[in-house]
């Protein structure tokens, strides 16, 4: 009946993205109320304002759970002190939150974008190693995310750290392609008319990647693993898996987007009373053109 | 001197002039700026970077400067109406599938739909502007705020591709033609719109509309309906830009595609030297405006300024150029100047 | 200066781009004297006003003030006003969404405690108004009310201020007999009050009933300064055309009596509109000038609209040479051969930036339809025709016509009309704000239009000249027709018997 | 009672229709989520609490309308103010009084700079704020790039201070007493909204901003100074946009570069629902008020829904922006047909 179901107010960021959606699908197939669950969504449209808006709504309603995929880290403060009064735990996704009090929030769910950072530097690392170019002097470009989404902060933070390992790499140049393939295309025309020997491209997402791809392309040059220019990305959506095996993305870093399920696990184990861990990071892979691309795209969710 | 104030005096100088200052700072930042190679049989270059990339706003400028004339208003939805036509032309060639390596429908219908669909989206805004006299801004902030979530409707939320060489041709290039396929649309669309206004009396029409339309209701025309045609045209506009940009990317992506250029779009018509306010305009004003701005974006890319902060150099860029526009700075540095001989002596009225 | 001057202008000099509009010109204002400003459309009188307020700038030349030592410029009307100068410009200046109230007393409200007084605001409003004899509600927005009435508040505004100088523009062209009379009450209080009063008209029998002096302008230039008393009509006329003038008895309606009607032209049955014109039956006759006549606010001007369509008649029946005609839109009045010159010529009738040619041929185009554009060669021969029909001045065919004086922009849309050629014609008040000879050419043209078998029905608030071109008329009172009167009881007398109706 | 009538002619009839629509919207909420407690006094102040920037940056946005101008660049001002906030109090370490006053500063002098343009150098108000809009929002990612959280204890204690109220309190679920509060934020807001009502309709510069909006040309003519009004106009707006930013701030305590995207958009939308005319001359800070409260109501409908995908968001609430839109033209049209 309606009164034995755990209602959950989801305050998602928006769908700005593939990964969003897909995030959000994980979330809505596992809240259903066959699981036992009523689940409000609310979609802020990437709008932190709306996303406050949407907690007081929650506390109105008595909901027994609220989960927060945050648009932002910071200036959570006063609407979770709200809701810790009114006694409703919060539980956060995919972003974290930068607060004063850690005991605002129960526990955090999501992946590491330094972590995947770093999972890329080691692999371009390993991978000029195999094509005997370990010491050769190799000038990189990075396409950036939206300055200030923690996924560009991680990412850039984590591959500065390796890049700080090797001396022979450059970094030559660093500009926003703010996530989207039109921009990426039109920093990556940008970058090759600045630079004539560029070595690899970081894009921080995929969809980046396809932009730049294209541009390199215009340009008369070749990339992926046969070509002039190594590319990688990050996120590993499906279309990325359709680019590596075109042959014109070298490898893209996954980052999970199905929180759901694991959502659903700490709950219940609230709901049982027991002790939940405060930073739960999700699993995370990455892909190259080695592996078998296509079992493994025909296999994923997103 | 005489003929330097008569050159100063035509419409079009200043706008002409503050693109030429673009273009020489555009050089001192990037000096192979007039470079043009050939690069995979096409034309290659950053000059070239800047004509293609800024078809997307002069289309939407051309549409823009009509809306603006007609009514006095802005069309603030067209590039959520090219997010929406985008997401036609992908969701139907793709048949619904979030990524297709070959056409599942005829793209040919695709597109035709898509513009349908944009041209109706122009008659939405037009019907709630000229016929309920919503104001622009207002009626078409609905489908601004719409647009988007249509377009993710029927995307199913997805960025969907369509993967087909030639569904990329009107983006980039046909094979053996050297020149971008965009530079060549845009063109025509700047050449038609032209000759539709002028070889009919339809730019007197919109102009009598937006200077005076009580006045030219009076003389016979229908304003009601030059209003909503041009709405309906602005959609029309929209929707071939809309048609480019997801050819560019041979996807749909519903929250990127014209992010912001209706912006981009107003600020054409405005650097074009035309009013907001309405009334008389110049077409080839906001052509210039647009790749006016286009440079101004290319050329700071060039210069590795950081995207958040490009804003910055954008703002203070176009002050400058509308400050300069203004006739009011003459009058005001004359008054200055007056102010300062005679402050030795009388000491001035003020 | 002099002992009582108030205001001197000497040596003024003004350009607009292909017009010298004032060359070096003197005017001299003295306490306590009304002064007239006369010349044709575009000699340069408004320009000299707005000249001395401080709405254009000049070139050349010194504005002295009794009270300041030095010449003063002013940059700004403020600047004026804060000199001494009240002015009521030419084209009707109120703020539409504003209360009447408002309009009189905005920049210097009654203030308690440092907040505007509402109350005492309205009351001294109503007092103002009251003693021009307007009875009207304050408190509502001023667009609601007629052209007339905004042009006495401006007047009121203006007079209320009380200056060392008050400039009046044309202010009478709106203005009814009765209403001139209350004005020049006022003027004549103000003068023995030792105000300074710039009157600029194009009725010389206004300048002969309360001015001093006159000063006449010709092309920019100034022609001379005279006493009232010393500057007979004729020779003040031909001052200003700078040629005698055969004067206005000229014109005669010769022949006209003994003409037979011609067929009916336009036929309204009931025709009639909600809240502003109660359902009316009309015959229109070719060849015929008929006038409408009525006191401010009676109607007529609603009447001739309802017969064009500017505002869609919502009862009753048109017929068009017998045929049945559907009026939707303007369009479909002008298809059948209507024309309508609108009163209000600022907000109705100029297409404000578009240039003189674009505005004679916008009607016709119209007409044409859409894809059949009239090309260049024509436009201009059209525009050349009507610029010397009506002697239009102007710097050239592609100026904007809001850069022309207010006489010859109405002539310009005179000219539009003229050029659809159509077989009925509505003038709402055609000779506002013309000078005395293109009146006269005016009337002429009219009854030359009557004679080729056109249907014209003037409107204008001066009798005399709806005597001199009517050949029969329709009295209206409070938004409806109470009758008709034929050629042979066109007299002043009976006329004003009958607008002001049988004795109730 | 013939004079009564009048009076309620177009604008203020307007206004009459905003209100009644908001009220009849806030019914049927009530009674569609009753279960989930939408008829809580707390839902309702929670409009206000949420929205108490946003009502002074309307408030503001409504001024210059009526102008007849436009302000676009409040969104990033919002921004930017958040930010300097955060820089200042965080790495520059200032006081929370000092830094807020700062921000003020900056406001006005943002507002005469943008005031100067459009009243001085006569540049369309549309692209002087353009401008300010890209401006705004570029200084913000030029201060910093990262988030800053606001930690600052006096800042946060104004942020956090509850004011309870004494009445509408609930029991729930949990068996807690929840009185229902507002904050400090509310209270400025509606200060603001009183005292730019009184401005606008009890001083010179307030007339004098509805005589600018209604015709300039006149106006002039008339001897307003209407340069100088209509500086002053964008420097209040600027100020008030300032102000908002700091409210909006007490509600977010941090500044980033992305932050209150779009705001502008729902300043202009609140304002023109309010009965607030693009083109100048006519407008009302009450309708202002309400015309946030009407969006607010819009989002809290669908937040109540719970159920809806991103994009039926958007539709949504643009469909029932189109309805509100379409009805108020409709009213307007009505009466002005009553009206001939
Ligand atoms: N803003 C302007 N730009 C260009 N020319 C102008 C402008 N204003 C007036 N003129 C020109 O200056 C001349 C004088 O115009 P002005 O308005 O002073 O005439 P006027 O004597 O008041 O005539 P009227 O009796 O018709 O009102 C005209 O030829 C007119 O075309
Ligand atoms: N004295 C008045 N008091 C109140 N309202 C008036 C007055 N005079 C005019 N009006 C309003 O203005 C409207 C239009 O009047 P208008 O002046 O156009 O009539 P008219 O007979 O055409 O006179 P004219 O064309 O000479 O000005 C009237 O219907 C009436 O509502
Ligand atoms: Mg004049
Ligand atoms: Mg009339």
């Amino acid at each position: 009946a309606e009164e034995d179901l755990i209602t959950v107010g989801y305050a998602q960021v928006g769908a700005e993205s593939d990964w969003r959606t897909a995030n959000t699908e994980s979330f809505k197939s596992t809240f259903t109320e066959e699981n036992g669950y009523k689940l409000i969504f609310d979609d802020a449209q990437q709008k932190q304002e709306n996303q406050i808006k949407a907690i007081r709504s929650f506390i109105q309603q008595e909901v027994d759970y609220i989960v927060v995929a945050p648009v932002v880290e910071t200036g959570w403060e006063t609407v979770l002190q709200e809701a810790a009064d009114a006694g409703i735990p919060v539980i956060l996704s995919d972003r974290m939150m930068d607060l004063a009090d850690d005991s605002l929030y129960t526990c955090w769910v999501g992946g590491n974008f330094t972590l995947e950072g770093e999972t890329c530097g080691d692999w371009l690392a390993a991978y000029l190693e195999e094509q005997g170019r370990g010491e050769e002097e190799i000038n990189i470009v990075t396409i950036q995310g939206t300055i200030g989404a923690s996924a560009q902060i991680g990412r850039t933070e984590g591959f500065a750290k390796k890049l700080a390992e090797h001396e022979n790499w450059k970094m030559l140049d660093m500009q926003s392609g703010e996530f989207t393939q039109a921009k990426g295309q039109e920093v990556m025309e940008s970058f090759l008319k600045s630079y004539d020997d560029i070595d690899v491209v970081i894009c921080e997402n995929d969809n980046e990647a396809f932009g730049a791809i294209d541009a390199i392309k215009a340009a008369g040059k070749t990339c992926g693993p046969d070509g002039d220019i190594i590319v990688v990305s990050f996120d590993a959506v499906k279309a990325a898996f359709d680019s590596m095996i075109a042959g014109d993305l070298n490898a893209t870093f996954e980052c999970n987007p199905l929180h759901g399920p694991r959502v659903a696990e700490i709950i219940q184990k609230l709901e049982a009373g027991e002790e939940v861990e405060k930073i739960q990071y999700v699993d995370e892979a990455f892909f190259d053109t080695t592996m078998d691309l296509e079992a493994i795209q025909a296999e994923r969710a997103y | 001197m005489e003929n330097i104030k008569k050159l100063t005096s035509k419409r079009l100088f200043m706008p002409l002039f503050c693109l030429a200052v673009m273009l020489i700072a555009a050089v001192i930042a990037s000096p192979d700026f007039f470079k043009i190679g050939i690069q995979n049989g096409v034309l290659y270059g950053r000059i070239i970077d800047v004509i293609n990339r800024g078809s997307e706003v002069v289309i939407l400028a051309v549409g823009m400067t009509l809306v603006v004339s007609a009514s006095a208003g802005t069309d603030i939805s067209v590039g959520a109406v090219m997010a929406v036509v985008a997401a036609v032309a992908c969701a139907f060639t793709a048949g619904g599938q979030q990524s297709v390596n070959e056409y599942i429908r005829n793209p040919l219908l695709g597109a035709l739909l898509a513009i349908l669909v944009g041209i109706l989206c122009g008659c939405f805004n037009g019907f709630l502007v000229a016929k309920l006299k919503i104001q622009p801004m207002v009626a078409t902030l609905i489908l601004f705020t719409a647009g988007r979530g249509i377009a993710q409707l029927l995307t199913n939320g997805q960025i969907t591709y369509v993967r087909v060489d030639s569904y990329k041709m009107l983006g980039s290039s046909i094979p053996g033609v050297p020149v971008p396929t965009s530079i060549f649309v845009t063109v025509l669309m700047v050449v038609l719109t032209m000759l539709l206004l002028k070889k009919t009396a339809m730019g007197m029409y919109i102009e009598a509309v937006g200077i005076n339309s009580k006045a030219a209701r009076l003389v016979g025309l229908k304003s009601t309906m030059i209003i909503f045609l041009v709405y309906a045209f602005s959609g029309f506009c929209a929707s071939i830009a809309g048609l480019i940009n997801s050819s560019r990317i041979y996807s749909a992506d519903a929250n990127n595609i014209g992010l912001n250029l209706e912006l981009d779009a107003i600020l054409a018509v405005a650097l074009g030297g035309n009013s907001l306010a309405g009334g008389k305009f110049s077409l080839l004003g906001s052509v210039i405006g647009a790749y006016t701005i286009q440079t101004l974006t290319t050329t700071l890319y060039a210069g590795s300024v950081s995207s958040d902060q490009i804003p910055v150099y954008k703002a203070i860029v176009v002050v400058i150029i509308v400050s300069l526009q203004s006739p009011e700075l003459g009058k005001l540095m004359r008054r200055l100047k007056a102010k300062f001989s005679a402050g030795a002596g009388k000491g001035a009225v003020s | 200066m002099e002992q009582d001057v108030v205001l001197t202008m000497r040596d003024i000099s003004k350009n607009f781009p292909g017009v010298k509009a004032l060359q070096n010109v003197d005017f001299t204002l003295r306490k306590g004297e009304i002064h007239a400003l006369m010349g044709e459309n575009g000699a340069g009188k408004s320009t000299l006003i707005k000249v001395l307020t401080g709405v254009e700038e000049f070139e050349s030349g010194e504005i002295q003030i009794e009270g300041a030592d030095t010449a003063i410029i002013n940059r700004s009307p403020q600047e004026a006003q804060a000199n001494g100068i009240s002015t009521v410009y030419q084209e009707v200046n109120l703020c539409p969404n504003l209360s009447v109230a408002e309009n009189l007393f905005i920049g210097r409200e009654p203030k308690r405690a440092g907040m505007i007084d509402w109350r005492t605001m309205k009351k001294k409003s109503r007092e103002l108004l009251e003693g021009l004899d307007i009875h009207i509600d304050v408190s509502v927005a001023v667009e609601n009310y007629s052209i007339a009435i905004q042009q006495m508040l401006a007047i009121a505004r203006a007079v209320d201020m009380s200056a060392k100088v008050l400039i009046l523009d044309e202010p009478t062209s709106s203005l009814d007999d009765g209403e001139v009379e209350k004005l020049f009450g006022l003027m004549r209080r103000l003068r023995d009050q030792g105000v300074g009063i710039i009157f600029v008209t194009h009725f010389l029998e206004q300048v002969y009933a309360v001015c001093d002096r006159i000063t006449v302008l010709r092309n920019g230039a100034l022609v001379g300064e005279f006493k009232v008393e010393e500057l007979p009509r004729v020779q003040l006329v031909a001052k200003m055309m700078g040629k005698d003038f055969d004067d206005l008895a000229a014109i005669k309606k010769e022949g006209m009596q003994n003409r037979i009607k011609g067929e009916v032209a336009i036929s309204a049955k009931k025709l009639g509109h909600k809240g502003t014109i109660r359902p009316f039956d009309l015959d229109i006759h070719k060849g015929e000038v008929i006038g409408l006549t009525g006191l401010l606010g009676s109607g007529r001007s609603e009447l001739a609209r309802s017969i064009y369509g500017a505002d869609k008649p919502d009862m009753g029946e048109l017929f068009v040479k017998g045929k049945k005609l559907l009026v939707g839109a303007p369009l479909d009045a002008m298809m059948a051969g209507m024309a309508y010159l609108p009163e209000n010529r600022k907000e109705e009738g100029i297409i404000s930036d578009l240039s003189v040619r674009e505005n004679i041929i916008i009607a016709l185009q119209a007409k044409r339809g859409l894809f059949h554009l009239l090309s260049r060669k024509e436009q201009e021969e059209f525009t050349d025709k009507y610029i010397d029909v009506l002697q239009i001045k102007t710097a050239d065919r592609e100026t904007p016509i809001r850069q022309l004086s207010g006489g010859n922009q109405q002539k310009v849309i005179l000219g539009r009309w003229l050029l659809t050629n159509p077989d009925f014609l509505i003038l709402d008040e055609p000779t506002r704000g013309i000078d005395i000879g293109t009146k006269t050419e005016i009337q002429k043209l009219v009854l030359q239009l009557a004679e080729q078998g056109m249907a014209v029905m003037f409107i204008s608030s001066e009798i005399e000249e709806m005597i001199r071109t009517c050949s029969r008329m329709a009295v209206l009172r409070d938004g409806a027709k109470v009758g008709e009167l034929e050629e042979s009881e066109l007299h002043q007398n009976s006329i004003m018997k009958a607008i002001a109706g049988g004795g109730n | 009672m013939k004079k009564e009538r009048r009076k309620l002619d177009g604008n203020s009839f307007l206004l009459v229709i905003t209100i009644a629509l908001f009220l009849v919207m806030y019914v049927v909420g009530c009674i569609l989520f009753k279960t989930q407690g939408f008829a809580k006094t707390q839902n309702f102040l929670n409009l206000f609490i949420s929205n108490a920037g946003l009502i002074v940056i309307a408030v503001g946005m409504t001024i210059v309308m009526i102008t007849g101008g436009i302000d676009i660049s409040v969104g990033s001002v919002v921004a930017m103010v958040c930010m300097i906030l955060a820089w200042t109090m965080e790495m520059a370490g200032w006081g929370a009084i000092w830094s807020t006053v700062f921000v003020l500063a900056i406001g006005l002098v943002f507002g005469f700079v943008q005031g100067w343009l459009v009243a001085y150098l006569k540049i369309q108000p549309f692209i002087v704020t353009l401008a300010g809009m890209f401006f705004a929002r570029g200084m913000t990612a030029v201060i910093s790039k990262e988030m800053i959280s606001i930690k600052n204890e006096m800042f946060l204690s104004w942020a956090q201070c509850k004011i309870y109220l004494p009445f509408g309190g609930y029991i729930n679920k949990k068996g807690m007493l929840i009185k229902p509060y507002i904050y400090p934020s509310v209270i400025i807001a509606i200060f603001i909204l009183i005292a730019v009502f009184l401005v606008l309709k009890y001083t010179k510069f307030g007339r004098s901003i509805y005589a600018i909006g209604g015709n300039e040309q006149s106006a002039l003519m008339m001897g307003l100074n209407v340069k100088r009004t209509k500086l002053k106009a964008y420097m209040l707006e600027g100020f008030l946009a300032s102000l908002g930013g700091f409210l909006f701030c007490l509600n977010t305590c941090s500044g980033f570069v992305e932050q209150a995207k779009g705001l502008e958009m729902d300043a202009i939308a609140s304002s023109v629902i309010g009965g607030t005319l693009l083109t100048g001359g006519v407008g009302n800070v009450i309708g202002s008020l309400f015309g946030v409260l009407i969006k607010g109501t819009i989002e809290a409908f669908i937040t109540f829904q719970g159920t809806l995908s991103s994009w039926w968001t958007r539709i949504t609430i643009a469909a029932m922006l189109c309805f509100f839109i379409v009805l108020q033209s409709v009213f307007a049209a009505a009466k002005e047909k009553n009206k001939k």
